[in-house]
């Protein structure tokens, strides 16, 4: 059981950020479920590196013991810095929006017109 | 944002260098031990980036040009490139890791238990993405920061 | 070279027939051809410049030629009107809202979801 | 000419790298250019471009003349890593990768040259062109690539990139709010892709598609994957009703950028076709699904739900076409439509892929698919580029403002003619040909389909003779009096497109048994594919 627990927070991390996405109607709050899914989403890869009894894959240290693959370690880095820029250009375009509607409300801005 | 108390002021101008030495540090590790290029650049970031909470980003932007930023950022990315075309022409592999087994630059592997001077092209790689992220972050934080006070509004 | 060109000059073979655009060109050449003859057998007594040449609109004066023409949201007005409840369905799912759009491909997922997971 | 031969084999081997490698160095090199001169760096942009397909053409020329499968790991050495792990970065190339890389280098040429004058008077061109190259590298890598997470990197590449060029006209509202919900959607799509990857790796510890390909069980969690997958690239392919950011996207954005987000949009298409034919492709015959106590196949169920999606796709966008006022929008939702046909003949192809006596007809199906892939782009393609030359010349992309525009744009409007008969399904355009073969082999498998598809394609044709009539016919505006016929860039690159729409058009057949049926064969045989990577390892 204890070992499911961070697939259950997976899963909660995802559907927190769809409820958020789907609900909500301020841009931020958006930005802000995708970048919950996101986090859940590394959590899932993060947790799928650790095998049972291995120590972190660090060249000197480790003795003789099992190292764990850092594949996703390294594929999680990689999703975080994809994240990042799109996080970052999506900030940047809701500061576009507010300059131009005033709002950042979705359903306001789909109304008015330029 | 146009700065915050003394206070805070003098808390950055003594926390700021550390938290430079800190992330060049990482960068510099980071084919001996976690971290790299954007975990370090991420850390010299956020560092800048308290530079702009405290001292403003009007004040900030006055000192650092962003053109700046953004050259040293394609810098970096051509830094990076360069060396996978690098490795294509003296490894005759694209990104392969021509400088291993060399006997004068990051040519060892696994000499000595922490020794910079190896793995290759690995941490002159970390070095290209560690400038593409450190100028990359700052200049996303101080262009938006600038981007939203009262005097670059109309950026 | 022979071989290239019979190649280029290959139809497009399906199970029930073939689609050569040359052929078809050949035809509608000739198709052409017989109208431009029809044509010849026309009126011969249309003159320029007089009342024949005028536009008749049921006795109605002209219009600014500018104002004539039809603009797009008008052309298939008809066809509009009589689908008018499916274009009332079609208008409410464009809400031009991301959450939706989302909302949308969470549904779908679901539903790919029943039928390759569940059943 | 022994040694240039050399140096030519050399470079075909490093040509699938160098696709991807040119173009980004080009992007990160682009900004000091800028500072010397404007045409400077737009020469630069283009010779970077030009290196890029010769490249390209190098490698497409091999894998469809000799039907080679060529492989690149990047870093050389085995393709797995010591421990016997498929999680190298890896770039494999067959006939439908190849068939991918020559409409990304076409568009990618076109793009550039269209760019010239067309952005000509804007400002901030060297961000522009960077971001660019950086969307040509990303397309190529996505459609070029032999690995689960090297596709979605460049798959966020590509949607970032394009997200930054759809919002290029920042002074105006609703092109950056187009940006805001592309990217919306793409990082939804690109994360739920990644967790399928997720999924994927924790099961078979390997990221490469053959090999995962040749281990997949078809468990229930592979299931889930596969839903992701689909789902997920299918929102990126804009399949109805996830097709809402297509229209928004394709008509804010500038010409030249719609034209690269076509190619964006059909690589994601690919990546649907790649997962479920290689990837899941063994396993989809063999699976079975029991619904109310019959056996159903699984490949016929996935096969029928798109179908519908492709039925429902092909209805949405040619109805919300015809209603349309907005020229760009209006040429987005027959984008919309267009997807539905491939989509049709690929679902069609799925439901009957693995029973014997049906091998033909599906072969057909997916040869119809495939082959308008690439008149879709063209046609597509063309009718963007000539609304970014209405654009251009009027600074007006609404049609009840526009009209009589054939007097002073006739190279325009004879090129737009094209693009109408073409993408409407006209003989003796590409796009009829292509149709064609789809109405074919969809009449086999139901014939109700068919006639849907035909129909939906008179209406399309009814869409844009309406655009015709009401743009360019007409009386003469007293406002475009002293409109302008289009610079010559733009022409030269709506030449070369319409020329290629002309030559398909005419010489279908050429074009069929050359490129688009070691494609289809590539589709079909999934196994060559596994297995030549078996072999290098």
């Amino acid at each position: 059981m204890i070992y499911n627990i961070p697939y259950i927070a997976v899963v909660t991390l995802v559907l927190i950020g769809l409820y958020a996405v789907i609900m909500k109607r301020n841009l931020i709050k958006i930005v802000i479920g995708i970048t919950l899914i996101e986090s859940g989403v590394n959590l899932f890869l993060i947790t799928l590196a650790y095998r049972e009894d291995s120590v972190a894959p660090i060249y000197h240290g480790s003795g003789m013991r099992l190292m764990s693959l850092p594949v996703p370690h390294a594929l999680t880095l990689t999703s975080i810095v994809i994240g990042v820029a799109v996080l970052a250009l999506m900030l940047s375009l809701i500061i576009h929006i507010y300059k131009h509607y005033g709002t950042l409300d979705a359903k306001e801005i789909g109304r008015k017109e330029e | 944002m146009m700065g915050m108390s003394k206070i805070v002021k003098t808390m950055v101008s003594v926390a700021l260098p550390l938290t430079l030495i800190y992330g060049l540090y990482i960068i510099a590790h980071g084919h001996l031990t976690p971290g790299g290029g954007f975990q370090g650049g991420a850390v010299v970031a956020s560092g800048l980036a308290m530079l702009v909470v405290s001292y403003g980003s009007v004040w900030t932007m006055d000192r650092i040009k962003e053109k700046h930023l953004s050259s040293l950022e394609s810098l970096g990315a051509f830094g990076f490139i360069g060396l996978a075309f690098l490795g294509l022409i003296f490894g005759s592999w694209f990104f392969n890791n021509f400088l291993l087994g060399n006997e004068y630059l990051f040519g060892m592997i696994g000499e000595g238990a922490s020794n910079i001077n190896t793995a290759g092209v690995i941490p002159l790689m970390n070095f290209a993405v560690g400038l593409k992220v450190i100028a990359g972050l700052f200049a996303i934080v101080l262009v938006m920061a600038y981007a939203t006070s009262k005097k670059g509004g109309d950026l | 070279m022979l071989d290239q060109l019979s190649q280029l000059l290959n139809s497009l073979t399906t199970n029930s027939g073939f689609w050569n655009p040359l052929v078809w060109g050949l035809a509608i050449i000739i198709a052409f051809l017989i109208i431009y003859i029809l044509r010849g057998y026309g009126k011969k007594d249309y003159k320029k410049g007089t009342e024949q040449a005028k536009v008749f609109l049921s006795g109605n004066p002209e219009y600014e030629k500018e104002k004539m023409h039809v603009k797009s949201s008008n052309v298939y007005w008809g066809f509009m009107e009589s689908l008018k409840w499916l274009y009332n369905v079609l208008d409410k799912m464009h809400t031009g809202n991301v959450s939706d759009y989302i909302l949308w491909f969470v549904v779908i997922m679901g539903i790919f979801f029943i039928i390759l997971g569940v059943i | 000419m022994n040694g240039f031969e050399n140096i030519l084999s050399d470079l075909l081997v490093h040509s699938p790298a160098l696709i991807v490698a040119i173009p980004l160095l080009g992007a990160f090199l682009t900004p000091f250019f800028g500072k010397v001169h404007n045409t400077a760096r737009n020469t630069f942009v283009l010779i970077i471009v030009l290196l890029t397909s010769f490249f390209s053409f190098l490698l497409v020329h091999d894998i469809l003349v000799n039907g080679n499968i060529h492989t690149y790991v990047f870093g050389g050495g085995s393709a797995l890593t010591s421990g016997g792990f498929a999680v190298r970065i890896l770039f494999q190339v067959d006939g439908l990768n190849a068939f991918m890389a020559i409409i990304a280098t076409l568009f990618a040429i076109v793009g550039v040259i269209y760019s010239w004058s067309f952005m000509k008077e804007h400002t901030g061109l060297s961000k522009y062109y960077t971001l660019y190259l950086l969307m040509i590298a990303g397309i190529f890598g996505m459609v070029l690539t032999g690995d689960m997470f090297n596709f979605f990197v460049f798959l966020e590449i590509t949607s970032i990139a394009s997200c930054a060029l759809i919002a290029f006209y920042t002074n105006k509202g609703k092109a950056v709010d187009a940006g805001f919900k592309y990217i919306v959607v793409s990082a939804t799509g690109a994360l739920f892709v990644l967790f399928a990857i997720a999924i994927l790796y924790g099961q078979y510890n390997a990221l490469n598609i053959a090999v995962l390909a040749s281990n997949i069980q078809f468990s229930f969690l592979d299931r889930i994957a596969l839903v992701l997958l689909i789902s997920g690239l299918a929102m990126k392919a804009g399949i109805v009703p996830m097709h809402m950011w297509l229209p928004d996207a394709y008509g804010r954005a500038p010409s030249s950028v719609t034209l690269l987000l076509i190619v964006a949009t059909q690589a994601s298409l690919y990546g649907a076709l790649r997962m479920i034919f290689t990837l899941f492709g063994g396993q989809l015959s063999r699976s079975v699904n029991e619904v109310g106590g019959i056996e159903i196949n699984v490949n016929l169920l996935i096969g029928a739900v798109l179908v519908g999606l492709a039925i429902l796709t092909i209805f949405v966008g040619v109805l919300m076409a015809l209603k349309e006022s907005d020229f760009k929008r209006m040429i987005g939702f027959a984008a919309v439509a267009e997807i539905g046909y491939m989509i049709l003949a690929i679902g069609a192809a799925l439901t009957i892929m693995f029973s014997v006596n049906d091998l033909e007809t599906s072969r057909l199906a997916l040869n119809g698919g495939i082959f308008h892939i690439f008149n879709d782009a063209l046609d597509v393609g063309l009718l963007f580029l000539v609304a970014g030359a209405v654009y251009y010349a009027t600074k007006e992309t609404s049609l009840n403002r526009l009209g009589g525009l054939a007097r002073n744009m006739k190279y325009t409007t004879v090129f737009f003619l094209i693009g109408l008969l073409a993408v409407a399904g006209m003989p003796p355009m590409n796009g009829f040909s292509s149709k064609l073969i789809i109405y074919q082999s969809t009449f086999l498998v139901n014939p109700i389909l068919s006639i849907i598809a035909i129909l939906c394609s008179i209406l399309l044709l009814a869409v844009f003779v309406k655009v015709f009539y009401s743009a360019f016919l007409g009386p003469k505006q007293a406002k475009y009096e002293k409109v302008k016929e289009a610079p010559k860039s733009m022409l030269v690159a709506m030449a070369i497109v319409a020329g290629i729409i002309l030559f398909i058009g005419l010489f279908p057949d050429i074009f069929i048994s050359n490129v688009v049926e070691p494609a289809t064969r590539a589709l079909v045989n999934s196994g060559e594919y596994i297995q030549y990577i078996m072999g290098v390892i």
